[in-house]
Formats: C-alpha cells, structure tokens, sequence
C-alpha cells in the first residue's frame, strides 16, 4: 500500500505529506474561524453589525504567506521530478510496448516477455511506446506513470531497492478491457536476473511482436527523429 | 470604465469617412501584397517566416485600424482587440514551452 | 423595510402574450422567463447525470460485473461526464440564475441582446436533443468526456451526434457570454460603476469572458475530431503523422478555463450569500472583483497541468506545474476573505447561509488537493487515478453543485413569490455535506493506493473504500431528492413573500417578487456599496420571521 | 437618447401598455443600442479568430515538428491563384467600406452598387478556390487520398490537411459573408438600413474584414513559405 519500494517513492510520499499537513493546517485555520465566528456573532448575540470594508496589511499577508508555501509546494514537485528523469546514466534498458490491452516488454538482448523481470538495485531506464491508442505505464508501487504515445516514445528512469512482485496499471483510458491490463513487476535478486536473461537469450514471447514491432518502426517519421536526437 | 450613459446611440466617429483615404489604403495594402510574394522568392532562410510574418501583421493592422475603423473607436472596443492579442500571444507562448523542447531536442 | 406584497401588478408569469402556451415561453425573449426554462431543462439533464452517477456506484459496490458489463460501464462515465460537464455544470449558474438576476442585479430591464439571448436557449435545447436522441437511439458513446484520440478515432459507438451536441452547446456558450459582457457594460443602471455591482454580477461578468474567450478553441477541436473521424485529415492521427498530444493541449487549452466557468459564478453567489446573512459588506470588496479577473486569467495558462504524465516535453511539465499554483493565490484570498466577512457580523444562519459555509470547508478540500495534482512529481503518480475523481467532485459537489442549490434556496423567493419550509432544508444541507464527505473521501485513499480511474473492476484491496462510497452516494441521493422535493412543495404550498424576505441589499430584492415584466417598478437608484448595511439592527428587522419561520407576518400579508 | 430604457421611461404607470401581447416589438423598439451592437459584434469577430485560433495553432506546432515537409509541401500550392485571391479579397474590403461610406453619405445607389461589386468578389474568390481545389483532387491530393496516405511523408500529410481545413473554413466564411450581404441588400431597399441606421451594414462589414483578415494570414502561410 503505502509500501516503499525505491528512494524515489519515499521523496514523492513526503512531497504528498508535505503538502498535506499544510493543507490540513490551512483547512483547520478556516474551518476553527468559521465555527468561532458563526458562534460568536449569531445574530441573536450580536443584532447590530459592524460594518468594515477591508485591511490592506491582512489582505497582503494572506497573499504573500500561501504564495510562499505554494512555491515550497512546487518546489518539491519538481525536484523529484528531476530525478525521475535523470537519464545521464542507467544500467539496464527496456522497450515497454502497449497495445489494446496488452503490454510487451523487450529487454537489451532481445527478449520479449509478458511479466516484467528487473534487478534490484539498478537503475532502469524504460521506454514506453504504443502501437495503437493510448495507454499509460502504471507502476503505484514505484509512483511512476508515463504514457505510451503511438508515433513516440516517453521513458521513466527508477532504481528499485527491495526485491517483490508489484502491480502494473494502465492509467490511460484504452477501451473496452482498459481496467483488465494489469501486469506484474517482479523485482528480483541481481543474479538471479542476469542468470534468467541470459538462459532466455533472445527468446519472443511469440514471433507476431516482432513484425509487428518492425513496421511500426519502418514507417517512422521526421517527428520522432527529431525527438531522438 | 465608461458606462453607457456617457455615449450617444450613434457612436464616437462624428467625422464622415472619406473614398479617398480608403482607396489610399487598399493602395497600400496591394503594394505590400505585391512586397510579400516578391521577398519570398528571395532565399532569406530562416527568417523568411519572420519576413512574411511582420508583412502580413502589418496589412492586418491597416485593416483593422481604418477599415474596420479601430482607430476611431473608444477604449473600451480597443480593449477587445487587446484581449485578442493578449490571448493569443499567452496561447502561442505557452505552447511554445512543449513544442520546442519536444520537436527540436 | 419595504416588503409589502404589491397586488396592483402583473408578474412575468401572468403577462399575456401573442403567443399562447407552451410557445408564450418558447419564443419569449424575457430574460426572466428564460432563466426559468433553463432551469427546468437543466434540472432535467441533472437528473439524467445523477441516474448514471447512481448506476455508476452501484456497479462499483463489488469488484466483477455487478449490474452491467464493461461496455456498458464505460459509456456510463462517459454520459455521466458529457451530460454533468456540458449540461449541467457549465451552463448551470450563469445561464439559470444569470440570466434571472443579471439584469436585475444591475437594474436594467433585460440584457443586452433579449432575441440572442433566446437564440442561445434554442441552441442549448437542440444541443441537449441531440444528446439526448444519441442517449436513447444510438450505441452510447465510450471515450471519457475528454474524448482523447487516437481513441476516440477508433471507436466504433455513435461519437457523431454527442460531438455535435457539445459543440452546439458551446456556441449556446459562447452567445451567452457575449451577451452578459455586453450586459455588464452597457445596461448598468445611471449611477453604477463598474466597482459598485454586486459580486455575482462581476462573477458572471469574468465568467462570461472566459466563455468568449476558451470555448472556440473546444468547437473547433470538435470539428477536427468529427472530420478527422469521417475523412482522415491526418491531424491528429497518429498513423498518418498526426499528434495526440498536440491534440490534449487543444482539449484543455478550453476544458481548464472551463473548470473555473464552473466555479466562478459559484464564487459569486457565495459572495452575496455571506454578505446578505452577516448583515455586512463583503470583506475588500475590490480585492473579490479583482481575484475574479486573476483567477480567469491565470487559468488561462495552466492547461497543461492535466498533461503531466502525457509525454509533453519536461520543461513544459516543470512551467505548467510552476504556473499552476498560482491559481491557488486568488482563489485562497477569496476564501479568506469570506471568512473574515463573517467578523464582527450578525449572522444568520438560514439554509442557503449554511449551504455556503458547508460550500467553502468542501471547495476548499478540492482545492488544496488540486496542489497535490499540481505538483509534478505527486501529480505523475495520482494523475488518472480516483484521487483526480475525488479531487474535482469535491470542487463541484461542494463548491458548485453546492452553491447551485444554495442559490436555488436563496433566491426561490424572489422567483417563484413563495417561500420554502427552511427547516427541511436545513436537514438537507446536513444530510448533503455528510453524503459529500463519505461520497468522495475514500476515493483519496483509493487513488493514493493506486486505483486508476476509468476502471470497471478494481483489485479486491480496494473493495472496502468502493463500498463505503457506494453508501455515501444513497446518502447524497436522499439529501438532493429531499431539498428538490422541499422547494417543489413550496412553489404550490410556499407561503407568498414580500419583496425582500432575506433583507438583502443589492437590486432585485427592490421589486415584489416574483418581478414585473419590466422588472423595477421604479428606477432604482444604486448604492455606492452594493452590501450597504449601515445603520442596520437585526431587532427592527420584520422579515427574519420567514427565516425562523414564524408565520404571523405572513398572515398579516395574505390578510392585506 | 440612454440605451437602458429604466431611465429613459418611467414606465410605472404605463407598464400595462408594455406587455408583449399589445406591442410584440417592444424591445426592438426602444432598445436601440448602436454602440452596444458594434460592441457585441467586435467579441463576437474575437471568437471567429479564435475558432481560426485553434487551427493556426495546430498549424504552427506541426511546423515546428515537419519543417521540411512543409517546405516541400507549400511548393506544390499555386502563388498564383494565392496572390489573385488575395488581391480579389483586399479589393472587395475596399468597396465593402465604400458602400458604408456612401451609405452614411446618403447615396443609396452607390452604396448598392458596391455591395453587389463585394458580393461579386466575394462569387471570384470562391470560384478561384473552387478550381485552385479541384486542381489538387485531380493529382490525387485530398484528405485521405491514396496518394497522400501511401507516397507522402507524415509532415505533408499533415500539411495539406491543415490546408483543406483552414482554407475550407475560410471559404465556409466568405459564403456566410455573401449571404449576409444579400440580407444587406434587401434591408437597404427596404429602408431598414439607412444612413441613420446603418450599424447592421457596419457589422457586416466588420464581419466582411475579419474574412480579409485571416485570408491575409492565411496566404503567406500555405503559399509563400517554402
Ligand atoms: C470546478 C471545477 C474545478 C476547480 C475549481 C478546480 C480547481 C483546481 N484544480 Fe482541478 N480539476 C477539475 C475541476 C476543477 N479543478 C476537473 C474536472 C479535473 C479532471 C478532469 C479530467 O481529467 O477528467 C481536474 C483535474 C485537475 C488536475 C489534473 C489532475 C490529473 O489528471 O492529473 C490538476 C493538476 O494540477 C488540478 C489542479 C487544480 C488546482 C490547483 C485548482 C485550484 O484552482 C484550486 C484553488 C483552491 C484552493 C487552493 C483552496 C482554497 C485556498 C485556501 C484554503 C487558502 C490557501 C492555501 C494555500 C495556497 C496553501 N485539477
Ligand atoms: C458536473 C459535474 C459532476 C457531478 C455533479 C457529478 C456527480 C457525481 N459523480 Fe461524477 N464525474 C464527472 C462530473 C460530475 N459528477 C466527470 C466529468 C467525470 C469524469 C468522466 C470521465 O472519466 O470521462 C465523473 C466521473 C465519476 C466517477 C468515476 C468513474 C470512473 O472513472 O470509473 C464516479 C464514480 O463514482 C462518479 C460519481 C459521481 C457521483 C456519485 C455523483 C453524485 O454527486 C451524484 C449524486 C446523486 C445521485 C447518486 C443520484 C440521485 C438521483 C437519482 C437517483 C435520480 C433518480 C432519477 C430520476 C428521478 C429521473 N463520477
Ligand atoms: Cu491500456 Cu488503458
Ligand atoms: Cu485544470
């Protein structure tokens, strides 16, 4: 559930408490003010009210102080964000590839598979694509998401720190089996990995991906030429 | 702002327009036709667009301004004008951000 | 207090007319009588968006096809959404009690343009036709009201007709808006500035840009998706070079702004409503108009903020996430603002009063976690998933549904004569905010835990939070049909009211309800504050007795 | 005169008189607005541009994403019939303003005479797309042709989509400007529109512009840019 699975989990769980307890902290605030005021000055106590149009100095502070806090706010979004697309260096890569409703995993080597295997410990760079409509590349254990765009690639880049077998998603409204698209994610011991990528050297989960991934390919435009490079 | 009452029911431009301007003004906007199809066929590379861009704003504002008689309205009209722009320059602007850091790595 | 009830007239509904019947209403171009039938139209709709919500749930109260198959569930959301969004929510305050009470509230005698003004309402009936005729004769349509392509490109259901229907219902839309710009600047009685309206005239007035400015933007969207569908342009399909994500930024370049043509009339009559029940100007006045103007505009540059995870490049993530925040400025100063107004008040807790401060604890709890979306990196994991669905009911149900009803209760006086039995409404307020609350809640929880939205079965981890929620949203039900009953009875059996039941202060409470044809009997002459509550003592005010519901004034007036 | 008639009239006592049923008119009437329309009238041109807006900005993000294709593909449209179109366009702006100017000069024939001169442009143009259009179908290039999905590249696919879209949105504006006009036209001989009364003319004029106005843009982008 909350469990945390990588350093970058840990960081986006205490962006979300973090904005959190300021937004509690601010719904108190005016939730307390409300019940005290609606209490104290019900008309039966207080018939006659006092007419008062304004305060430059409250106004003004109550613009400068959230804009403060909501820049902290931003401010942890986007580090973590950076991380997340840290993509200087990584160990392994892998070509997620979905479709209505399926997803394909290819690794470096070839392989393709249905379950995705990784190696603890790495970092893991994933490239996301689609063949048809759009989905999207859920892990909520690793609070990663990224869509897959036919026609381009996206990537997300995690570093798995416990060993497990987690859910995949797909986040992106696909049509009719869109909630039926959920995959494992198996983290696993790092030789135990290269142990089973090695024994599976190459091995389609069936031949169709491949043409079908070939066409996909040939036909590519000036459009993610240009995103490559 | 201006509220209503301070306007009459036929509108600011007391002046009658005059054929002559107008005709002046089509003569004008022809010549920059004729500028903008003659500049294109010169290789200027990458500002060719910036080029036919600032030439076709310029015959747009001619337009606008005495044609459509802009420049006689009050501030209130003109504000409209300028919201127009404004959102489109926000619109473009912001759009931009995606575009090219996507396209144009 | 000048609230005797005025025999010597003919109120808007008893006028006659060239026409008769039901055409006496249809052809009118009395921009009360059009309020009206808007509300009837779009109550109607509400209905229908409710039924599918209700279908919704109970489908989700267990993991696995409980009532209806996936099919059928994902065309519910989609209708759900359409119907709400296009025509419930978006048309809803201004075009019901805009239209009423625009005019009044600045002392003219209609708005600007009264045939367009009709015109729009025509538009508005054959875009809900059409929705409609597609709802009952067609294969329901299965794209999620943001109809993404390549998708919605895809699909085999009938897209045609409710792409159509939206689109004619943002030209209904947009006429509207013009028309209440135009309103606003030329129909000012002698002697209002543009700073001396009442703050749900300068809502509807901001709001009324927004609809100018953003809707052309989805009409033409629409017709790309339609052509795009029937004759491949190419634009936005991927196959053949186009770009779904360029396609997104078209959607919410209008359906953000379209967020706050939700809320912003809202925001008004909250305004007025706070002023009218704590007997006080509101707190900085000008600060209000201008948060309004702030909010419109910086919602116009954060669109791409429900684009965070869409493949868009990083700078534009990082831009939009910044930009994003700066919604919250305003709109934080509004609420506020609200609360300070009830300082050193005299308040009366009527049912509309309650309405609006269980409106800003509920909004509010939307709204801040509208930062937790707006934040990239918490954003990329809760985007899609139940955590956005509670984030923006919350918004609409407490914010905007909420100060639908409100402003149903506060101004039914004034349209209908009679007044409504405040104590069921009450009850209803309560019943409303515990619904509201056990409603949407769990759903931050689910999305937290990961339950993607969109989603016809779920993982049995989430079953306990579903079923909670199923329960709250019988509660909801019992709250609306209660408060829609409650007013229902009152229009036959209400007691007839005086002209100013509340004791509020801006224009339309000037004229005896329900209003005259041509509204003030007399040229109003405006406040320089259109809260002027100077000199008032709660004890010297008659009519609060409707308020606590009392009844001997009331004889007095039916013996008169 | 004031454009709300709450001042204008005091009507409490005769409100009886005001009823729909006795006078139908009765907004028409007194609620003469000239500035008010033209004002409803500009907002109105400023969702036309927008509803352009959202095509123009598809036009720029596809340029940035193609460019090359783009320059290929704008080679193939005809300067020619671009460059006559626009002169045709530019000139009947002029007569649509010289047709006011007479009009306000209380010279009804002139004005007539050169409504039906805008209107005949206005034919020319529509004309000149119509060949410049039929020509393109003829080599196979139209949305969904053969040709465009199985020879061209992605960026010309999308190149003449846009075309067709933008240009057929335009054409679909100088019709609904000509019909405008023949209303024009009747209203003129019938007196509802005279040199008192003109804003009606006045807005379809302004209307009339903002046709000129895209074309201006329109005609660089698809024609000269290559
Ligand atoms: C009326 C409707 C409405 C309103 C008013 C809002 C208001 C806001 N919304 Fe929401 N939103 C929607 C309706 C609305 N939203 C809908 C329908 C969707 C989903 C669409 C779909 O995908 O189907 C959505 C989705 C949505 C997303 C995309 C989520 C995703 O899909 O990933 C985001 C992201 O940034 C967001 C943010 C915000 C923000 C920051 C505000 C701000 O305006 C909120 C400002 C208010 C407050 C902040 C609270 C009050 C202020 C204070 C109490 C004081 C100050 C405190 C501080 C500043 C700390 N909204
Ligand atoms: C204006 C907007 C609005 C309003 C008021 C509501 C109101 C409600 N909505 Fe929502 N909703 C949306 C706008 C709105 N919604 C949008 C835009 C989406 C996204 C769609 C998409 O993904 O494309 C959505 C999606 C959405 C979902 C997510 C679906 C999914 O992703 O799988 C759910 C799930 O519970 C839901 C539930 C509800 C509920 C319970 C209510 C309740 O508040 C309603 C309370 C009322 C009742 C429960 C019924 C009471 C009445 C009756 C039973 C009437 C009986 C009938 C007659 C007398 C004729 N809505
Ligand atoms: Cu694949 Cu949703
Ligand atoms: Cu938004």
């Amino acid at each position: 559930m909350f469990e945390q699975t990588s350093r970058y989990s840990s960081t986006v769980d205490s962006a979300m408490l973090y904005i959190t307890v300021i937004s509690v902290l601010m719904l108190l605030l005016i939730t307390v003010a409300m019940i005290y005021f609606v209490i104290k000055y019900r008309a039966s106590k207080n018939p006659i009210p006092t007419q008062y149009h304004g305060n430059v100095a409250i106004e003004v502070t109550w613009i400068i102080i959230p804009t403060l806090l909501v820049m902290s706010m931003f401010y942890y979004g986007y580090k973590d964000f950076s991380d997340l697309r840290n993509t200087e260096k990584f160990d392994e890569e892998y070509f997620v590839t979905a479709k209505m409703w399926n997803w394909d995993f290819k690794y470096e080597n070839g392989t393709v598979t249905d379950t995705l295997f990784v190696p603890v410990g790495k970092t893991l760079k994933f490239n996301i694509t689609s063949l048809d409509v759009l989905h999207s590349f859920y892990i909520p254990a690793f609070r990663i998401k990224e869509d897959a765009v036919p026609g381009s690639n996206g990537f997300v880049v995690i570093t798995p720190e416990k060993t497990g077998e987690y859910d995949i998603a797909c986040a992106e409204y696909c049509g009719l089996n869109h909630w039926n698209m959920y995959k494992k994610f198996i983290v696993m011991e790092q030789d135990e990995y290269y142990a089973w990528v090695e024994s599976q050297g190459g091995k389609d989960k069936e031949e169709v991906n491949t043409t079908e991934e070939k066409s996909a390919e040939s036909d590519s435009n000036e459009m993610s030429e240009n995103k490559e490079n | 702002m201006s509220g209503h009452n301070e306007h009459t029911s036929v509108d600011t431009h007391e002046h009658l327009p005059s054929y002559g301007k107008n005709v002046m003004i089509w003569l004008v906007l022809v010549a920059l036709t004729a500028l903008t199809v003659t500049v294109a066929s010169v290789d200027l590379g990458n500002y060719t667009f910036f080029v036919a861009m600032l030439i076709a704003s310029i015959k747009a504002m001619l337009v606008i301004n005495i044609f459509m008689h802009i420049k006689y309205d009050d501030i209130l009209m003109k504000s409209i004008l300028l919201a127009c722009g404004l959102v489109f320059t926000v619109i473009f602007i912001m759009y931009s951000f995606d575009l090219f850091n996507r396209y144009t790595g | 207090m000048n609230n005797t009830t005025n025999t010597n007239y003919t109120n808007f509904y008893q006028v006659k007319t060239k026409h008769k019947g039901l055409l006496a209403w249809l052809l009118t171009t009395d921009h009360k009588r059009i309020g009206i039938m808007y509300l009837i139209s779009i109550l109607s709709f509400f209905l229908v968006g409710l039924t599918f919500a209700f279908l919704m749930r109970l489908e989700m109260l267990t993991p696995g096809p409980t009532i209806v198959d996936a099919q059928t569930y994902n065309s519910f959301f989609t209708l759900h959404g359409m119907i709400m969004v296009f025509l419930f929510i978006i048309p809803g305050i201004p075009a019901v009690f805009g239209n009423f009470f625009l005019p009044l509230q600045i002392g003219a005698e209609d708005v600007a343009f009264p045939r367009l003004n009709l015109f729009s309402y025509h538009l508005y009936l054959t875009g809900a036709f059409l929705a409609l005729y597609s709802l009952i004769f067609q294969t329901h349509i299965d794209t999620g009201w943001t109809f993404y392509v390549p998708y919605s490109l895809r699909t085999g259901t009938d897209v045609t007709l409710p792409l159509m229907a939206a689109f004619i219902l943002g030209f209904s839309s947009i006429l509207t808006g013009l028309n209440f710009v135009t309103t606003c600047h030329r129909m000012r009685v002698k002697g209002m500035k543009m700073f001396e309206m009442p703050l749900f005239t300068w809502a509807l007035y901001s709001t009324a840009w927004i609809q100018v400015v953003a809707t052309p933007i989805i009409g033409i969207t629409i017709v790309l998706v339609l052509l795009e569908r029937s004759f491949g342009f190419g634009i936005f399909d991927p196959t053949i070079g186009g770009d779904p994500v360029l396609y997104q930024h078209l959607f919410w370049i209008y359906s953000h702004p379209a967020v706050y043509i939700m809320a912003i009339p809202a925001f008004g009559v909250i305004s007025d409503i706070i002023a009218t029940f704590s007997r006080k100007s509101v707190f900085g006045y000008k600060v209000m108009a201008y948060s309004t103007i702030a909010i419109a505009f910086i919602g116009y540059v954060v669109w791409a903020h429900h684009m965070f995870t869409s493949g868009m490049s990083d700078t534009a993530r990082t831009v939009f996430s910044f930009l994003t925040f700066f919604v919250a400025i305003p709109t934080g100063v509004k609420v506020f603002n609200w609360v300070a107004t009830l300082w050193r008040g005299t308040i009366v807790l009527s049912s509309p009063m309650l309405m609006a401060l269980s409106a800003i604890f509920l909004f509010s709890i939307g709204g801040l976690t509208g930062l937790h979306l707006g934040s990239i990196s918490t954003d990329i994991h809760l985007h899609d998933t139940y955590f956005v669905i509670a984030h923006f009911h919350y918004v609409i149900i407490g914010g905007i549904l909420s100060m639908f009803i409100a402003a149903m209760h506060f101004w039914f006086p004034k349209m209908f004569g009679k007044m409504h039995n405040e104590k069921v409404a009450k009850i209803g307020v309560v019943l409303y905010f515990i619904g509201a609350n056990v409603l949407y809640f769990p759903m931050f929880i689910m999305g937290y835990m990961g339950m993607p939205r969109r989603y016809f079965d779920y993982l049995p981890e989430f079953q306990i939070y579903h079923v909670i929620s199923t329960v709250g949203s019988w509660i909801l039900i019992a709250s609306i049909l209660l408060m829609f009953t409650n007013l229902l009875i009152a229009i036959f059996k209400g007691k007839p009211v005086g002209s100013n039941p509340w004791g509020a202060k801006t224009l339309e409470w000037t004229m005896p309800s329900p209003p005259p044809l041509l509204n003030f009997i007399e040229t109003p002459v405006p406040s320089h504050d259109p809260y002027d509550y100077h000199g008032h003592d709660e004890r010297n005010f008659e009519d609060v007795k409707y308020i606590e519901n009392k009844e001997n004034d009331i004889i007095n007036q039916e013996n008169s | 005169m004031s454009t709300t008639s709450v001042d204008a009239h005091g009507h409490s006592n005769n409100h009886a008189g005001h009823g729909y049923g006795d006078n139908n008119q009765l907004y028409v009437h007194f609620h003469r607005d000239d500035y008010g329309s033209k004002f409803g009238m500009w907002l109105f041109l400023f969702t036309e541009v927008l509803l352009f807006g959202g095509l123009f900005v598809l036009y720029y993000g596809y340029r940035i994403a193609y460019p090359h294709d783009y320059h290929n593909a704008a080679m193939e449209l005809n300067i020619v019939m671009g460059a006559v179109n626009t002169l045709v366009l530019l000139t009947s702006s002029l007569t649509m303003v010289l047709s006011i100017v007479a009009l306000r000069r209380k010279s009804i024939k002139t004005s007539l005479f050169y409504l039906i001169v805008t209107f005949g442009f206005g034919a020319t143009f529509c004309v000149n797309k119509y060949f410049e259009w039929s020509a393109k179908i003829h080599h196979g290039i139209f949305p969904g042709s053969m040709e465009l999905r199985e020879t061209r590249p992605a960026g010309e696919v999308v190149f003449f989509g846009l075309y067709y879209l933008m240009t057929g949105l335009h054409t679909f504006h100088v019709i609904v400007g000509m019909v405008v006009m023949v209303f024009c036209f009747i209203f003129i001989r019938t007196g509802t529109i005279n040199s008192d009364k003109y804003i009606v003319l006045e807005n379809a004029g302004l209307y009339w512009h903002l046709v000129d106005l895209i074309w201006i843009f329109l005609f660089p982008l698809f024609y000269l840019l290559h």
